[in-house]
């Protein structure tokens, strides 16, 4: 294990804030009309994917959810096209016919996106598979949510990854809910860590919400995997500072749990960490938030500026040669 | 209520919501019958389901009866079958019609056939609500109509309203079903408005309902296309062509007699759905009439479902993937 | 918890002896083409559901898989419905339309026979849910193999009770077989009582051979379950002592490992035990087995006389009230 | 190859068993391309799949690349998804179609929809193997044939053929297809013995195969009513009427020109599958046919699928259940 060097620590927070000032414009967009969209939020869990992705690999694989913005980001898909798919616009990873849940670039590693609960899973496992088959040292990558660990599709995937012993990370992005639904109110099991352990594979809770944790716990699973260790689950401590998707309101929230964690919410937390604990300068901070902000912008003006999709699409990519009909 | 006595009874009715009619359907249920009630994700206030079905409900008759789940559709489906066996009376929420596939086990391997596999020792009164998406960019996997799955498993009862009067008596109906029944409440649909008799009433399923009598051409339909086709038909009628716009309601018991009925008349036939057309439910009812009144028909029935593909987000292709007014509306006119 | 009566281990011990000689006779009838039906061996088995019905009571729910010959009779299924349901006739349970691996019979209990691995536990959580609800103090027992643990929907249905805590037994008859593979080959988990003791439900694995153990752990659970403690998983070892169903091989078994479980099977063991150790008088066994024998004999006489289904069969139990038709 | 090129070729061809032409198939693909690999419960020897359909493979290939899995159809589907997203070209094995059920989102959700959702960037060349059953007394759970849900979800290719010989052929082009292939191997026919060219040979998808030419009636089949259709056709032929009998072979993509063309001809249509009647595939054949022939047919299409019901175990219920060759054989006199 590698000590976290400052550079390590600035591109993880660098990531972050790439993922925040994108979110805050989203939103932004979103409030004036200028953009419409399903968006689900991931303030509050930039920490996870950022600290993931300064330990992958180009080549190595990701799956996420509709909750993946943050994921596909920190996976290096271009900003430009990953905005331009959620708006629906040709330019995007999918010409604008997956849209916001269904982001895939293959360029980036970025496989899969999921609009199903625990269905990528599986997967990923299959992805890692193809590593150990072929041998291409790559890792896998695949990120869902607590509420996910109630589905079928989930176990079945942490089992059979187990018995294989293939390169994959569960990253689960514990926030505490599942739409409307707190932990304790969805399951009994004490921690979802502890649970998967009894699969036999590597399992470990971790504050999602550090960047030094995270990188700690990221490249231990990412390096076990890639060394022929096996897979490795995260449980990965975070809390959702918003709604399930925007416009939905927090009432079933606790008040108090929700500011205490709004008071900790990890790039403010990590910002103060960088300029405590790492000696790092405020105007490098400010230029580097500077320089993420023009990009955003540039690349939000490049989506909104894209044309849809023409009619031709809707025909297309059904199937590999034949016209979409299938007679 | 007939159709007639329907459009009386309109004029006094106060308004609300599908999702409202079908809160009511529910409280009404749940009040007379202390075995029915609830299960499913986030259906618990203060949420009261994402689509507010259960509105209110929980904190009504309380939490043992209006009950949050996991997210675990496999045992939604199947505790509220297990349930049902020994008489009880569940209304499961599936969140959207898309995430059946995860529970299709339960619905087809068990709720449909548990009846005919225990020689009808055992049935299984269920009641399945779920949101079919479509028309609102929720993409692939969240806005799939997938009634022709339902239709082709023998033992289910498939019902889909497309009026906030229709599902609070439709719904109503399913609840005291003895049988498997799936209600398709429609996005596009579950906010609008309209008239919506107070109290208990019951629509018996397997009975269709024409929204529009006309003479020229039948256009049948279900769901959310129902106002397309309504819309069309407007528009038609100041081009000087008469639509009939039967609304199926039920695919499963289907009422094919009221579309020969209607068809023996206008000798024209079009069938519109959101589900794929390519295999799809318009296809049974295409080569019933086809078969019935085989000579008998001016023009072949035609078929308008969504196009062969998955769903595309961007609104632009979105609108060109399912059927809608104008395109329904030209059809017609080459019908006509 | 009461201490075990010879009353009761001999009343265990006759459902065991029921099992194993109508098992035996199928097998006899199948080798002779006397019979024909598929048929899923259960020797090796017989403790488990023979301890546990001596603790249920007849308005007590159990659900069970096509591997379920012993669970029906020893929840009370009678004898010539049974058989008659096995061969297709018209006095069998579901009047010859479901098969053995359909066996219903609410008037015993015996709620749902499933084919399909892990569907049946959903189904259970149902059913004690319909015991939480109204107050009515039954327990529902509900069957399934080891192999059945792989799949999703043994986990949620698990994870819903604990939360739920409803009045439900899962009996896992772990027999160390999935078909043609072995308990290692399908998963990297120790112990099935531990992995679901995470889900925070009671789990403990115990000897499904021994009458004695046996009845301990089901009167536990069930005794805790009807007194709203909650659910239990039990993992019950068990060894399946032929091939997956009548006619399949065993060459992928090791033949040490079989030898030795067939010379510790149950019925066996636990007749040695009842003598040595409960001084029950060879004469009262076999008196007991000479009935049971006879029993059997006449339960299968009962069923070959039946009639097949008539023709007017095949379109009644698909709805309550239409015809078949669904127009 | 034509059906001229194959009955030729018959004559020299070896004799095996239909389960015995798909191990070849995968055999060979395996030997090709060491990319392909094959994933299911039991498929290592020394059982080689409960089907046989692996048989010897892993112990020629290994374990890597022949490997049993848990009983987990999710992640069975899921893990060939993965891997072939990446170019691999697995070949899962469900041991029974009615497990589809247990899978289908796996399935409908990612399989069928990963292309057209990531706009063609990413593709799922898999194949699913899995044996349909019926007409063995499995009971309702065991016997579904399901293809009516899979052509109804745009993206899979559906293939089920009859032969041996369409069995090696069909096989081995969906495992180097660049499409998810759903290929569905039925129970009464995997055992029974048929001439198979050796060595590598594609039969395309979407290709009809006429089995047997006449002219008074077309007979449209699939799969293992093939045989009870050219058995019926045997007897009617002493009768004097001539059908023609067309082995569709797959069902995705559906060579329906191939069905209009023989129509034209005998301009009397009969449409015979396993899978239930109602709102089944051969409904969108008869819509089709009532379509494009319209005015040109001589007596209505005529379709004989399952009955509407769960499939019963009892032997005589169960012959009832299905169509088989003495009722094929009245479906035609009545339209002959
Ligand atoms: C199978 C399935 N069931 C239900 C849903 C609806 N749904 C969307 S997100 C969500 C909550 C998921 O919670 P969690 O896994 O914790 O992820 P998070 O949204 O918190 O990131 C639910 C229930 C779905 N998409 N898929
Ligand atoms: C979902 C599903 N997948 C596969 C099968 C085929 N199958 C029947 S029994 C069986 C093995 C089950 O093993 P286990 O749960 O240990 O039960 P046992 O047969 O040992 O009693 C399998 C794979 C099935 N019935 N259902
Ligand atoms: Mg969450
Ligand atoms: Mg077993």
């Amino acid at each position: 294990m590698t000590a976290l060097t400052n550079d390590a620590a600035l591109r993880i927070f660098r990531t972050m804030t790439t993922i925040r000032t994108t979110e805050n414009r989203i939103i932004r967009g979103l409030n004036s009309g200028e953009l419409t969209m399903t968006f689900y939020t991931v303030r509050g869990q930039e920490a996870i994917p950022a600290a993931i992705g300064e330990h992958l690999r180009r080549e190595d694989y990701m799956v996420t959810t509709y909750r993946g913005m943050h994921d596909c980001i920190a996976k290096g898909v271009p900003l430009e096209e990953l905005l331009a798919e959620m708006c629906g616009k040709s330019t995007g990873t999918s010409k604008g016919k997956g849209g916001p849940m269904h982001v895939s670039d293959p360029h980036s590693g970025l496989m899969v996106t999921t609009g199903v609960v625990g269905g990528g899973l599986p997967i990923a496992v299959g992805l890692a598979l193809s590593s150990a088959l072929r041998g291409d040292g790559r890792v896998t990558v695949v990120n869902f949510g607590d509420g996910a660990t109630s589905i079928g599709a989930t176990h079945e995937a942490v089992n059979l990854a187990a018995l294989w012993q293939v390169p994959v990370v569960f990253v689960c992005q514990n926030n505490r809910y599942g739409e409307h639904t707190k932990f304790a109110d969805y399951t009994r099991s004490a921690s979802l860590a502890e649970r998967f352990a009894t699969y036999g594979l590597s399992a470990r809770a971790v504050d999602g919400n550090s960047i030094e944790a995270m990188s700690e716990a990221a490249e231990a699973a990412i390096t076990q995997a890639r060394s022929g260790g096996g897979p490795t689950f995260l449980e990965c401590m975070t809390y959702r500072l918003g709604g399930h998707s925007f416009g939905s309101t927090t009432e079933y929230m606790d008040p108090d749990e929700l500011a205490r964690a709004e008071a900790e919410e990890p790039v403010a937390r990590n910002r103060r960490w960088l300029v405590a604990e790492r000696g790092i300068g405020e105007d490098v901070l400010n230029q580097m938030e500077a320089e993420v902000e023009a990009q955003v912008e540039s690349a939000l003006t490049f989506a909104k500026n894209s044309d849809p999709p023409p009619p031709e699409e809707l025909h297309t990519d059904v199937f590999s040669t034949m016209a979409a009909s299938p007679r | 209520m007939t159709p007639q006595q329907q459009a009386n009874a309109a004029v006094a009715d106060p308004v609300c919501t599908l999702s409202d009619a079908v809160n009511q359907a529910i409280d009404i249920a749940m009040e007379e019958d202390s075995e029915v009630f609830c299960l499913g994700e986030d259906i618990e206030d203060p949420i009261g389901g994402v689509m507010k079905g259960t509105k209110g409900l929980s904190t009504k008759y309380g939490r043992d009866r209006v009950r949050n789940t996991p997210i675990s559709e496999q045992a939604i489906v199947g505790a509220a079958i297990g349930a049902s066996l020994v008489g009880m009376r569940p209304i499961a929420e599936v969140m959207l019609m898309d995430f059946f596939a995860v529970a299709m086990d339960q619905v087809a391997n068990h709720a449909a056939k548990l009846r005919y596999m225990s020689g009808g020792r055992t049935n299984v009164p269920i009641t399945i609500r779920t949101s079919v998406g479509g028309g609102r960019q929720f993409g692939a996997q969240h806005s799939q109509s997938l009634e022709g799955w339902m239709m082709q498993t023998p033992g289910l009862k498939v019902v889909m309203p497309s009026t906030p009067r229709d599902a609070k008596g439709l719904l109503y109906t399913c609840i005291f079903d003895d049988d498997p029944c799936i209600h398709m409440e429609a996005l596009t649909l579950l906010f609008t408005r309209g008239p919506v008799p107070a109290g208990r009433y019951a629509i018996p399923l397997g009975v269709a309902d024409v929204k529009r009598s006309g003479d020229d051409v039948t256009l049948v339909t279900w769901g959310w296309q129902v106002p397309e086709a309504l819309a069309a038909a407007e528009q038609l009628e100041s081009e000087g062509i008469s639509t009939e716009v039967i609304d199926l309601r039920t695919l499963v018991p289907l009422d094919i007699d009221a579309v020969l009925q209607s068809a023996e008349r206008t000798k024209r036939v079009l069938i519109v759905h959101a589900a794929t057309q390519f295999a799809g439910p318009g296809a049974e009812i295409a080569a019933v009439v086809s078969h019935e009144l085989f000579g008998e028909l001016e023009k072949p029935v035609e078929r308008m479902g969504s196009v062969y593909s998955p769903i595309p987000y961007a609104a632009e292709l979105e609108t060109l993937h399912y059927p809608e007014r104008l395109r329904i509306a030209e059809a017609v006119r080459r019908l006509a």
